[in-house]
């Protein structure tokens, strides 16, 4: 089988949804599904291999100069995420099909989604780590994209963008860690990294690459304190917030550990930040959930939750955990998708998704109640669903984790009595209860909307009920591929009576009582939230995006200022510590003043040239500034003649009357010249920064002219001037010939200057228009 | 075929005379002025090829031997600027077709559009240090003309600062070639590489290297001196910016690493931590400055700025894979940012003005408009898997590779922000709803798109896509550019004979 | 411009065109061996026109040249061009030198290169350049 | 004798500076003529001065006398004036011009929006 043909076929569907979608319309969704279903089957066939060990590693150069191959690699980690990415998606898409069918612009939003699908099976199928960031980032644009779906309101476009930052955050740590890890190892394939842990873990570069790698893989899994963008996601629609935001690709951090638990995992660095972060991230998402009104809210930190326990799981990373962390995320994928799609059912037809303004709706949709609440039992943790072995697992990994087990095990029952609780609430809230009137008269929603939910609650039901034979084989090879030894294990319902049924039924009991007691609770967690735990995360970061920006703000005022003479100044002053840095830094060159030698008429000139110069600087009068101009000019030109330069002489007198006449010309238009605008302090300082800068360029010259490193090519020029270029005048010749490419340079500027002058002076906007 | 070597100069000159006799024929111009742009694309495709398989190109000017004439030389790295030089060239001369009001094309638009690429052409190919200052007069000049054309108020303002500032630093480098020549007696670039090899006492020359670091330093807009960038660059039409922000400023990163690889930095020095600390800093603080604007154009200026940055950067590992990541983040930049700023002029083109406040809900009216947005957006933000990623991570692993953690990690952030800026071009301009009380859209007349500007801005987002997709090809060029730069004997040998 | 002077001065500047322009023409040819050149004789040459149309004005100025400012212009670019694309023709690198000797009559011999050429492309050029800017500054008043 | 032309060298470079930073857009065009002065004049020095017979191949010899003036260095000058001038040209209208259109010479008051 070529893994990235399944991959890509996904991608092309994705390209074609603009002309399929033109042509099918409200049915593509359905057609869309046949995909994926196809996808799923054709990876279920490798199951068999799979579990005897016949890994498939297919690869192709991409960038072989910098070791980046699109290359992919199914084990049983893979598999088992494939599967429940083309399962789940089947589901989803059948589910769109209906839900989707009067949205506007639905065909982009199947252009998203198969984009999204084909990236998240290129992630988990990828086998170098830079093709997995590759399509790691797609994941996290086609969902920036879905999450602003509804982009008209300012909410969704404002937690899209808050997602895309905070995984794009992430991306780049990840990024760095990932070229780290690859510096470090040599190579970026997993199957190379695979052997290689010993080394990884003993380089130098361990902690900063395993801290920026988990910087990667807790922002996408919404780890605390970066769990917030969740909640938020869930302005995309519906569809999308169960395939994304539940069962795909808040998943694809924990994949990306559990992958990288063999490589980096089993060091007191990992174990102690994925525990921690995991077990914050557990309890936060748990509390919070217990106090939403909004439906799709509450799954969000129920969500958030169980990622924790997952992360908290592979950081434990004994054989155990890894066990309970392989079977509770197909637990929680199965139950979290199933209820995203009630939510979004029970919002399609009834209008509203607060669970205030829902209630005893289990007579008019039956169906439905029935659904939610074989999922509700599963996530609840009830026997004989496989959410009860999920527990069970759990707790056992917990109970059994080396040190730490107590608080472990405390905490995670504290998580989960919030869970139960949070079950009944929910399944409560909605189907029993008095009857309130929402938006639209509930019905039994359509059944493209049911088939998920009943197809996952029936598979959740079925797997506890037969996990030798439909769990095992699915979770087995994951497990091993995990904890890269194989794995003898036997998984089943019924454990004993032992300190984890204790437990179990210990979690169930308080869930229930809080589930009783939830009107007082919720209440006076309510209260609790608003006194004492007031901060919003969400809110926190927008305060951080808006201080960065008017931060930039402040910043650009002070560095893009507007006053033209502080831009130069700067340049000065900048220039000029450089390049005296430079030549204090250098400063081996001879270098004697020798006044005899200089002949008085030089003297004279130079002094006229400096008068004339302080002169035109000082004056107030413009018309003796250009004339003082001149004399410089002037000057000049005799200091030419004096050193043989008659051409340069001749045409710098030329110019210089042409400038005059040209200045003479310009500025008799400009109003009277100079009126004094500056202050005797900013005169001083002006001054200084001038002479510092003259200065520097004084030294240059004399440091230029007592080092001679080479003799000048010139000589060539004097014996060959006019033998080969036919001329006696040495410089002409070096115009017209030895350089004759700078003189058409030259004609050029010169030409260019002329039309820009007429442009200038012809070409003027028109008077009507602004201005 | 040595005489290939001439067609990117003559090319131009000749555009220019055709246009400067078509006086009357502003159809003919405009044909012409087009034609030219792709004859030189065409060139600079055959030069590439020529250099990639058979070597550096040398054509001694006049025939005359190296140190003493002018001698033009393509190696990979001027053969690949050349390259996109063209390529902006071309797309750019098409879009201005459509972009272009009729006024400016009288007042010999091409032909300033094409000597300005004379200017450009010559800088990258020639081998003679002061050579490269007439060409960046060309380049100046011309550009000059280009801000200024039009003459309207803002366009006069922003030009008298671009002009000082510009001419400042060219009479910065213009000393520093006389005074390179004062102390080694020659001008011709191989010449100079092979006296300072072998003269001890030649590290005495970087006081004077001080000045082609500023004066590039100028022209490349790097922290501190890119103040006359954001000036100006919001002032002329779109078009015209559009060919500056893609190509001007390289032409300054060029000279800066073609200089410092193949001079200044084998001298030993603080060569190697001003550029590091330079290139932070400008990433830094054009991506700050960029974050808080809200014109189209002004943000897409900044991050001109910051993304220099990024090339100095990779000057400053000096290392194979640091040079030709720069070389590399230099193409992804010309094209990608090219093409930000034609879509941004179409932006203007319907909407009537650059205001992001006052523009919106381009997603549902011009759906083609957004996914040509997005594409050099998200390669400039550097999203896998266009050019712009490979870019970043090529910088990234050899900036961890030579241990220079702070400055790359610093890259990174960049790329953030850089991720954040474009992505509130699109939630503004793209997501938000048309907002209702923005009386300049009101007042505007939506023009259409045409043919002519849509087309340069697929051509130049399908290059985008290509550069990152097939990456290896792309950067097999880059590496032998850099190669060749970190060992310039080949360089030499190829002017100088043996 | 309605003085006493003006007169004078038109009738000078109207004196002095040919006189500076064949002048102009010495200082092309010679600039090779001598100092001189292109760019030297085109700036004499243009102040001719220049002080014409001081003189006059701009517009009397222009009728009396021989080619507009922007065929000046174009006419120097292509001599300049031709002048190193002969070399191109014959197989040698751009812009190398071609010599030829022409033999008048009285004995005399003419030099003639590319290289000279060049400089007449010059020399043409800066008189388009500077009448163009003159012309364009003085339609200002 | 190089001392007193670095000197003057310095001095224009200074003056060039000064004119720069001041706020009136015609000391600003002064500014930069200074600067290209002083810079010709740089390059210019950058050859040796030690020789001062200009370069001209003499009458009935066929090869320059070895005391002349390096050329190379004017040949350089030669082309930075010619630029130079193209570029104050250009420069000195646009004053004009954006006198013109804004109808001030302070440059001050033209803060960027």
């Amino acid at each position: 089988m070529q893994l990235i043909r399944i991959v890509g076929v996904v991608f092309f569907l994705a390209f074609l949804t603009p002309f399929i979608d033109k042509r099918l319309g409200k049915i593509s969704g359905y057609l869309y599904a046949l995909l994926p279903a196809l996808l799923f089957t054709l990876l279920l066939k490798q199951l068999p291999d799979i579990i005897d060990r016949h890994f498939i590693i297919q690869s192709i150069d991409w960038f072989p100069l910098l070791h980046v191959h699109l290359s992919f690699y199914l084990d049983g980690l893979s598999l088992l995420f494939a599967l429940l990415i083309t399962g789940m998606g089947t589901l989803v898409f059948i589910y769109s099909g209906y839900y989707m069918q009067h949205y506007p612009m639905r065909g982009r939003f199947y252009f998203y989604i198969l984009l999204f699908m084909g990236a998240m099976l290129g992630l988990v199928l990828a086998n170098n780590l830079i093709t997995l960031f590759l399509f790691w980032e797609i994941t996290s644009f086609s969902s920036f994209l879905l999450i602003g779906f509804n982009h008209e309101r300012p909410e969704a476009r404002a937690a899209a963008l808050q997602a895309l930052l905070i995984t794009g955050f992430g991306g780049l740590a990840m990024l760095a860690g990932f070229v780290l890890l690859g510096n470090v190892a040599g190579s970026y394939e997993l199957t190379d990294l695979l052997q290689d842990g010993a080394v990884v873990k003993g380089s130098k570069m361990y902690m900063p690459l395993v801290l920026l790698i988990l910087a990667g893989a807790f922002t996408k899994s919404a780890q605390f304190p970066f769990h917030f963008w969740l909640p938020g996601a869930m302005e995309a629609p519906t569809p999308v917030s169960a395939y994304l935001h539940s069962a795909t690709m808040v998943k694809a951090g924990i994949y990306l550990l559990a992958r990288l638990q063999p490589i980096l995992g089993g060091t007191d660095l990992w174990q102690f930040s994925l525990g921690l972060a995991g077990a914050m991230t557990m309890l936060v998402g748990a509390y919070f959930a217990f106090t939403q009104f909004d439906l799709k809210k509450i799954l969000a930190y129920t969500t958030i939750s169980a990622l924790g326990m997952l992360v908290l799981l592979v950081g434990i990373g004994t054989e155990l955990a890894i066990t309970a962390m392989v079977i509770f995320l197909i637990v929680h994928s199965l139950y979290k998708g199933a209820l995203f799609m009630i939510a979004g059912a029970i919002d399609k037809t009834v209008g509203t998704r607060d669970i205030r303004h829902l209630g005893g709706m289990w007579p008019v949709m039956p169906v439905a109640a029935v659904a939610t609440f074989l999922t509700l039992f599963s996530m609840a943790g009830l026997p004989p669903f496989l959410g009860f072995i999920g527990k069970e697992v759990i707790y056992d990994a917990k109970v059994q984790a080396p040190e730490i087990a107590v608080y472990l095990a405390i905490l995670a029952v504290a998580a989960n009595i919030f869970m139960v609780a949070v079950a009944f609430l929910f399944g409560h809230g909605v189907f029993f209860g008095k009857k309130k009137d929402p938006p639209k008269i509930p019905r039994e929603p359509a059944i493209p909307l049911l088939i998920g939910p009943v197809v996952l609650s029936v598979t959740s039901l079925f797997m506890g009920i037969y996990p030798a034979i439909l769990t095992q084989p699915l979770v087995l090879p994951a497990i091993d591929a995990v904890n890269a030894s194989p794995v003898k294990l036997h998984i089943q319902l019924w454990h004993g009576l032992n300190l984890v049924f204790l437990l179990s039924v210990i979690t169930v009991t308080l869930g229930l009582t809080l589930f009783f007691f939830r009107k007082p609770a919720t209440k006076a967690l309510r209260k609790f939230n608003q006194r004492y735990f007031k901060i919003e995360f969400a809110d926190l970061f927008r305060k951080l995006v808006e201080s960065f920006l008017s931060f930039t703000k402040r910043h650009t005022e002070v560095v893009q200022h507007g006053y033209h003479r502080f831009y130069l100044m700067l340049i000065f002053i900048v220039s000029s510590l450089l390049v005296w840095y430079q030549i204090y830094h250098t400063r081996g060159w001879g270098f004697e003043a020798n006044w005899e030698e200089v002949p008085f008429y030089l003297i004279g000139i130079s002094l006229l040239i400096i008068t004339a110069a302080l002169g035109a600087v000082f004056t107030r009068s413009r018309l003796v500034a250009i004339i003082l101009l001149g004399v410089i000019g002037y000057a000049m030109a005799f200091i030419f003649i004096l050193y043989g330069a008659v051409d340069v002489a001749i045409t710098l007198i030329l110019v210089e009357t042409l400038v005059l006449v040209l200045f003479v010309m310009v500025v008799y238009h400009l109003p009277s010249y100079m009126p004094k605008y500056s202050r005797p302090t900013s005169r001083i300082r002006d001054g200084i920064i001038a002479l510092v800068f003259g200065g520097f360029m004084t030294a240059l010259v004399l440091k230029a002219e007592f080092i001679k490193i080479s003799p000048p090519i010139s000589d060539y020029f004097l014996k060959e001037a006019f033998t080969k270029g036919h001329g006696r005048n040495i410089v002409n010749v070096i115009l017209v010939d030895f350089r004759g490419l700078d003189t058409m340079g030259e004609t050029v500027v010169l030409m260019i200057a002329a039309i820009g002058v007429f442009s200038l002076l012809k070409l003027k906007p028109k008077k009507k228009k602004e201005e | 075929m040595e005489n290939l070597l001439m067609l990117p100069l003559v090319l131009p000159v000749l555009a220019a005379i055709v246009s400067l006799f078509a006086k009357n024929s502003l159809n003919f111009r405009k044909a012409s002025g087009v034609f030219f742009t792709l004859a030189q694309l065409a060139v600079a495709i055959v030069i590439l090829v020529k250099v990639y398989r058979d070597g550096i190109l040398v054509l001694q000017v006049g025939s005359w031997p190296a140190p003493f004439g002018i001698t033009l030389v393509a190696d990979m790295f001027s053969a690949i600027m050349l390259f996109f030089a063209g390529l902006i060239g071309f797309t750019v001369s098409v879009y201005a077709l459509g972009m272009m009001d009729e006024r400016r094309l009288k007042f010999h638009f091409y032909l300033l559009f094409n000597i300005l690429l004379l200017g450009v052409n010559g800088a990258f190919i020639t081998g003679d240090v002061f050579n490269l200052y007439v060409w960046f007069e060309v380049m100046l000049i011309s550009s000059f003309v280009l801000i200024t054309l039009g003459g309207e108020r803002k366009q006069l303002e922003g030009a008298v600062k671009y002009v000082t500032i510009n001419m400042v630093s060219s009479m910065l480098f213009l000393a520093a070639a006389g005074l390179l020549y004062g102390k080694m007696g020659t001008l011709n670039m191989a010449d100079l590489a092979v006296k300072l090899q072998h003269e001890p006492a030649s590290n005495l020359v970087n006081s004077s290297a001080m000045l082609f670091f500023i004066a590039f330093g100028i022209k490349a807009a790097v922290f501190p001196f890119f103040f006359w960038l954001p000036a100006s660059y919001h002032t002329p039409p779109v078009a015209v910016t559009a060919l500056f922000a893609g190509l001007l400023t390289k032409v300054g990163v060029y000279a800066m690493i073609r200089f410092f690889t193949l001079f200044f930095m084998p001298l030993g020095g603080i060569w190697k931590e001003l550029f590091l600390i330079t290139g932070g800093l400008t990433m830094l603080i054009g991506v700050f400055t960029a974050a808080s604007q809200y014109d189209i154009r002004r943000i897409l200026s900044f991050h001109i700025i910051s993304q220099i940055g990024y090339m100095i950067m990779g000057l400053g590992f000096f290392t194979p894979l640091g040079i030709a990541g720069a070389i590399y983040y230099m193409g992804h930049n010309i094209v990608a940012k090219t093409n930000t700023f034609m879509v941004g002029g179409m932006v203007s083109k319907l909407k009537g003005t650059f205001e992001l406040k006052s523009i919106g809900g381009l997603y549902k009216s011009h759906p083609y408009l957004a996914l040509l947005f997005v594409i050099p957006a998200f390669a400039l933000a550097g999203v896998p898997p266009l050019s712009g990623f490979f870019g970043k991570f090529i910088l990234v692993k050899a900036g961890f590779d030579s241990h220079h953690f702070l400055v790359t990690a610093i890259s990174l952030f960049v790329g953030l922000i850089t991720l954040f800026s474009m992505m509130k071009i699109w939630n503004e301009g793209f997501w938000k709803k048309q907002p209702e009380d923005a009386e300049e859209v009101i007042a505007y007349q939506e023009k259409k798109l045409g043919f002519a500007m849509i087309f340069p801005s697929v051509v130049l987002a399908l290059f985008s896509i290509g550069m990152g997709v097939a990456v290896g090809f792309f950067f097999d060029f880059c590496m032998t550019a850099a190669h060749q730069l970190l060992d310039p004997s080949s360089y030499i040998k190829a002017v100088l004979g043996n | 411009m309605s003085n006493p002077y003006s007169n004078i001065f038109r009738i000078a500047a109207t004196k002095l065109r040919p006189l500076l322009f064949i002048l102009s023409l010495i200082v092309l040819y010679r600039g090779h061996q001598q100092p001189g050149g292109g760019f030297i004789g085109g700036l004499m040459a243009a102040s001719a026109y220049i002080l014409y149309a001081l003189a006059f004005n701009s517009a009397e100025a222009r009728r009396k040249l021989p080619l507009s400012t922007s065929a000046l212009l174009g006419t120097g670019l292509a001599v300049i061009l031709v002048s190193g694309l002969l070399s191109v023709l014959a197989g040698e690198p751009f812009m190398t030198g071609m010599w030829t000797t022409l033999h008048l009559p009285f004995g005399q011999e003419l030099h003639l290169g590319t290289p000279v050429l060049f400089d007449a492309g010059v020399y043409l050029a800066v008189i388009g350049v500077l009448l163009t800017i003159m012309f364009d500054i003085i339609d200002i008043e | 004798m190089e001392i007193i032309l670095a000197i003057v060298i310095g001095v224009l470079y200074a003056a060039g500076v000064y004119l720069l930073l001041r706020r009136s857009i015609v000391k600003l065009i002064l500014g930069l003529i200074f600067f290209s002065h002083a810079t010709n004049l740089l390059v210019f020095l950058a050859g040796s001065l030690s020789k001062v017979s200009p370069p001209f191949v003499q009458e009935g010899q066929k090869v320059a006398q070895a005391s002349v003036a390096d050329p190379l260095p004017q040949a350089l000058v030669l082309t930075s004036l010619v630029i130079g001038f193209g570029i104050t040209a250009f420069a000195l209208v646009l004053i004009y011009r954006f006198y013109q259109s804004s109808g001030t010479v302070d440059f001050d008051q033209l803060k960027e929006d």
